[in-house]
């Protein structure tokens, strides 16, 4: 194994940790946020929200390099706000504004970010896997040491092209981590009612793919699992799949009520909410004081609402502006 | 059944098309994500599965081509399956059994079955769905023989083409709109009729306006504005685009002498322009060169609020391109 | 487990195996022909011969009961025949005439026939899987004690479509028996160079569908496997994934010499081919004279070359033969 | 680069396009089933992998996706891949990744990325491969902003307008034509051009044949038998479907006042129905209703060699009804 210098992560320290925990917070704030922007019309369409899930987001971005890259789906604000996306860039691009990530043409589903690796975010599912494979072939001809990390949701374990992504990676060797969000539904519907296996690692497995299965709950867990399967990967020794055992506290999309819970189901996923666990922990560390904490959430609630507003400030984009994003050629233009 | 027309949303006929064909015929099942329990992402199967149970009603994982060849098989077997793909943007995800299995099963067999399966796709903008979100799409797969291919523009349609493609032995692909689901208006629940028949909903002598989908309400709008300028509108709900009504248009087009399209897809490869090249082929003269209101060509849909209502016609946008044909001014 | 009543074959009698021993030479002799009526030019287009894996579709067919579902692959002569579809309606396809199965309109790669539960021969890979599990739906739906069996080659486990009948037939428990039959090349690329993994079995695993390695060289192998996998679905025990190890002793198709063989490895192949193998064994048994097996050959050479002559009799077909086959309804012819 | 021609199959000019366009750029690399030691299964990429080695040339597993999917990430992070999709029937297998993620990956990025990827894809029929093997295509993809769509009716084309889509900086959709592969023609080994020019292969006065990929030559054919019966055709080969070059064409038809496309494909949402569709929307003046060749809309590709032969257009059959438009008796 030849890991690249200075590459490997260490024991995060005190410092990081406190970071991963305003950026945790970042992103509860965030959506949190987008509930209301719909009530007030702000946002339209559809949006899918993270609650419950943020951990991974955290653990596995603070165990990357800056230039690696990532893919991401349309459940995928808590990633691009922890790849570092300003959440104005963000906000903006969930309220069709200039401002926006992709200029407001893309969306609450595309919040794609190149300028920080975020080199796709799919509306179609499995779409993105097979794109960070091409990544990360990319960095694997170059030999500059970059890792693609992928991710998706339970559901997307059973479309074809899951498969057909693990294949190749594994078959060509390919520096990538996919990371399996099991959150236990695909939309309305629980695992279990379309899907043959609990254990979705056993999916890697059977493509060749060292898998893990990890608490999704634990920013901890969730950094040590992604440092390990990228330093992995960097050092040439193949692909990973890190199952992540989660858990989404909204319902799927704007619309849902999320009515399919078992009686009692969401209350002890509540007991392992991602951002209690960190704050308590770290606290229980001694690396947060209390009132560090409470110091902390004011002043992220006021960027996330600043956020909001300095996005809202921004104008839509002209027909031009959009009809230059169809083709990089001039001719069509 | 019951032939007196009662008022009903497009999204209430849809649903009843189903629970009608479902009653009628044992063999007929509905299959897709989220159909069942949730009775469908837009509502459009709310209590299918209390009523017909779960061996009729079922949920698939995500996987579209391998729930649409599960259909193939079921069908080519005793049953008659509706499946329903969600989002009519991930028909390519079904590509393969689409394109090479449900149109070509029966011919490559020699005939010695029948595939009596329908698709219904949910397609359409003006939602703010994204560009992955948003496609219509009915003449993607208009070229394939062996396939047929339907729309419906009104709560009537919605019922009573759907229940014509449920009935057929031969594989069709139903497109709805989801901008359309709110709409209400009469609805007879009529038996199967024949395929390929186009529907005149205005009559008018001035000008042939072909619409599809959300764009039959647009245009019937259009009409309403273009009686106040003096122009008489003729509009047809096409609802089938394979196979096509094209008597029904060229006759009302020798009529008015004015034809125009309207669609929500771009131009090169519409239907709009099969029409307009047919009356072509057949030498009909008009008064003056027939036009297409289409999306730009330029453009992918947007998920600015802004631009997609600039992208997609509006029924003033038609009414003008209408003046323009006919030479009158529209009146804004 | 409640195996429908009839159902469950007994061990084979030794009338049933010099039964299969006709069949297999019929595929032999008849796979021969087809390459000579290619010279004639006699058969056009292109074709995919299955010499040396015939005792796959030999032993599985025969652990099948009259109305059970088939679906097969574009190298689906053997099982065509094996299921018991006429040689000449098999030769008449493949030449294009009114006598083949299919009108003469399908070709070599759809040699279909619901007479004998062939629902559907298929030349793009995967497409035949889904189906399969539709048929299984069908038949468990009515309740009628039918299984379904589908065919694939092992390359056809990396396209997604694979894995995703395997995971619909597991969550609904579909009466299907998948039979891969892993030659170890796809057109004429090794298995390692585009496969994750070595045993193919394993994918049946991580869809959580019971899998067994079978020896497919071996009749008497396939068949009890099969028998086994088909009283278990039939048991309304769920569906299984047998993966039959065997060699394309030709190209994959007309037009491939065949040159990325290493070498030695036919003649090792080679060394097991099935027919061979069957008849010594039946000989060795008592079960086969000399006689018996010479005059058996000679007896399925003749009714080959027969009904390779009666099929180029037959007409072509006409367009307006063609045309009803488009549609079913009237509306469109 | 040499600018003198010589003579070269289209399966060469294929390959020599590949070959020039890997030798001039080092991030370009050749994906597909079976393209590196196998040379392609119709041998249009022999002898690439030995030159420029298994990184830039390398065989995929089946699974057409995935694959597609593959280029596109390597587009996006810095390489320019070429993907042979074997048979253009297996484009649905590919189907999310050719309409949901090429055409749309830029413009929902807002203009973060180029996508310079080529997809080739090997079309048509007259080989015997039966229904699922035989399709073009062309018009398919052809309503999908985002995306170019390309073919080649000459060995020359081949070379140009593919060189042309791989220096592209946008997706492009390029088809070949497996009956071409045999025939023979000068190539100048020209460097990239501009999209969407249409080839005039053969100027004439009396009509305008607009064809594409096999029905090129066959229309070249045509216009030979034509010469004889004193009709001047004029033939051009399309080679753009998307941009399509309406100017060069309808320049043609302005000038001949007759127009017929020819094309493998059926009428309905045909390249052919667009063309004749702008001619009348302009309201060009033709002397006669114009015409459009195209595969019977009734049938599916069959594997009888003699029902396969009499559904594809031949040259005579396309003299016939250039003949009865402009109003001469054909000679046989
Ligand atoms: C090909 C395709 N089919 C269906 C959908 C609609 N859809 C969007 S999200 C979703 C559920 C996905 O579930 P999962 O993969 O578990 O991710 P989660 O939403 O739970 O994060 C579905 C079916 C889609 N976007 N793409
Ligand atoms: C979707 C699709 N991609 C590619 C092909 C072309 N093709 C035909 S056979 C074949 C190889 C299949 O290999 P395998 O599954 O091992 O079956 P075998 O031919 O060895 O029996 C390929 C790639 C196809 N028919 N369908
Ligand atoms: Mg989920
Ligand atoms: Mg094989």
């Amino acid at each position: 194994m030849s890991v690249k210098e200075g590459r490997v992560h260490v024991t995060p320290s005190a410092v990081d940790r406190r970071g991963w925990f305003e950026r945790i917070l970042a992103i509860r704030f965030f959506e949190e946020k987008v509930q209301e922007l719909f009530m007030d019309g702000l946002v339209e369409g559809t949006t899918h929200l993270c609650q419950g899930q943020e951990a991974i987001s955290v653990g596995s971005t603070a165990a990357l390099s800056d230039d690696d890259y990532m893919t991401i789906t349309y459940r995928g604000h808590g990633h691009a706000l922890a790849r570092g996306m300003p959440p104005e860039a963000a906000f903006g691009e969930l309220m069709g504004r200039t401002i926006g990530c992709c200029h407001g043409v893309g969306g609450s589903m595309h919040l794609t970010d190149f300028s920080r690796g975020l080199i796709g975010s799919f509306a179609i599912i499995g779409a993105g896997l097979s794109v960070a494979v091409g990544a990360a072939l990319s960095a694997q001809r170059r030999g500059d040491g970059r890792v693609a990390l992928a991710y998706c949701g339970d559901g997307a374990t059973n479309i074809g092209t899951f498969h057909e992504a693990l294949n190749m990676a594994a078959v060509w060797h390919a520096p990538v981590v996919f990371i399996v969000e099991n959150n236990l539904y695909a939309e309305y519907t629980p695992l279990q009612v379309t899907t043959a296996v609990t254990d979705l690692a056993q999916r890697g497995v059977a493509n060749g793919i060292r898998s893990r299965i990890v608490d999704g709950q634990d920013v901890d867990a969730v950094y040590e699992a992604v440092l390990e399967a990228v330093a992995h990967a960097r050092g040439d020794e193949g692909p990973s799949l890190l199952e992540m055992k989660t858990y989404r506290f909204r319902g799927h999309s704007r619309t849902d009520p999320a009515k399919y819970r078992s009686a009692g189901e969401l209350e002890k996923w509540l007991e392992r909410d991602p951002v209690t666990l960190l704050e308590r922990r770290l606290r229980d560390e001694g690396v947060l004081s209390d009132d560090e904490a409470h110091e902390i959430r004011v002043r992220v609630q006021k960027e996330i609402d600043d956020a909001a507003a300095t996005a809202a400030a921004s104008p839509p984009p002209t027909l031009d502006a959009a009809r230059a994003f169809v083709y990089a050629s001039r001719e069509l233009r | 059944m019951n032939s007196a027309s009662s008022e009903m949303s497009y999204r209430d006929a849809i649903r009843e098309a189903m629970a009608d064909s479902l009653e009628d015929d044992a063999t007929t099942v509905l299959l897709g994500e989220d159909v069942a329990d949730a009775g469908g992402v837009f509502k459009t199967s709310v209590g299918l599965v209390e009523r017909f149970g779960r061996d009729r009603v079922f949920d698939t994982p995500i996987c579209e081509n391998g729930f649409v060849g599960v259909a193939l098989g079921l069908a080519v077997t005793g049953y008659r399956p509706i499946v329903e793909i969600m989002f009519s943007d991930f028909l390519p995800s079904a590509g393969d059994a689409i394109v090479n299995e449900l149109p070509k099963f029966r011919f490559m067999s020699g005939g010695q079955c029948n595939v009596p399966v329908t698709v219904r796709a949910i397609g359409g903008a003006t939602g703010r769905f994204g560009t992955q979100h948003s496609a219509t799409g009915e003449t993607w797969y208009s070229g394939l023989p062996g396939l047929k291919v339907a729309t419906a523009g009104t709560p009537q349609a919605a019922y009573s083409v759907l229940r014509t493609a449920i009935a057929q032995p031969d594989p069709v692909l139903f497109f709805e709109h989801k901008g359309l689901y709110g709409v209400k208006g009469p609805v007879v629940r009529s038996a199967p009729m024949d395929v390929g028949t186009a529907e005149v909903l205005r009559p008018g002598n001035d000008v042939t306006i072909v619409a599809s989908l959300l764009m039959v309400q647009r245009a019937l709008r259009a009409a309403a504005e273009l009686e106040l300028a003096g122009v008489d509108a003729e509009v047809i709900d096409l609802q089938w685009v394979r196979p096509m009504d094209m008597t029904t248009i060229l006759d009302s087009v020798r009529k008015t002498r004015h034809l125009i399209t309207v669609e929500e897809q771009v131009q090169l490869g519409s239907w709009g322009s099969s029409v307009i090249a047919q009356a072509a082929m057949e030498g009909i003269a008009l008064d003056a060169p027939p036009d297409a209101v289409t999306l730009p060509d330029d453009l992918l849909i947007p998920y600015s609020p802004t631009l997609e209502d600039a992208i997609i016609p509006s029924a003033t946008q038609i009414a003008e391109r209408v003046c323009a044909i006919v030479g009158v001014a529209a009146r804004g």
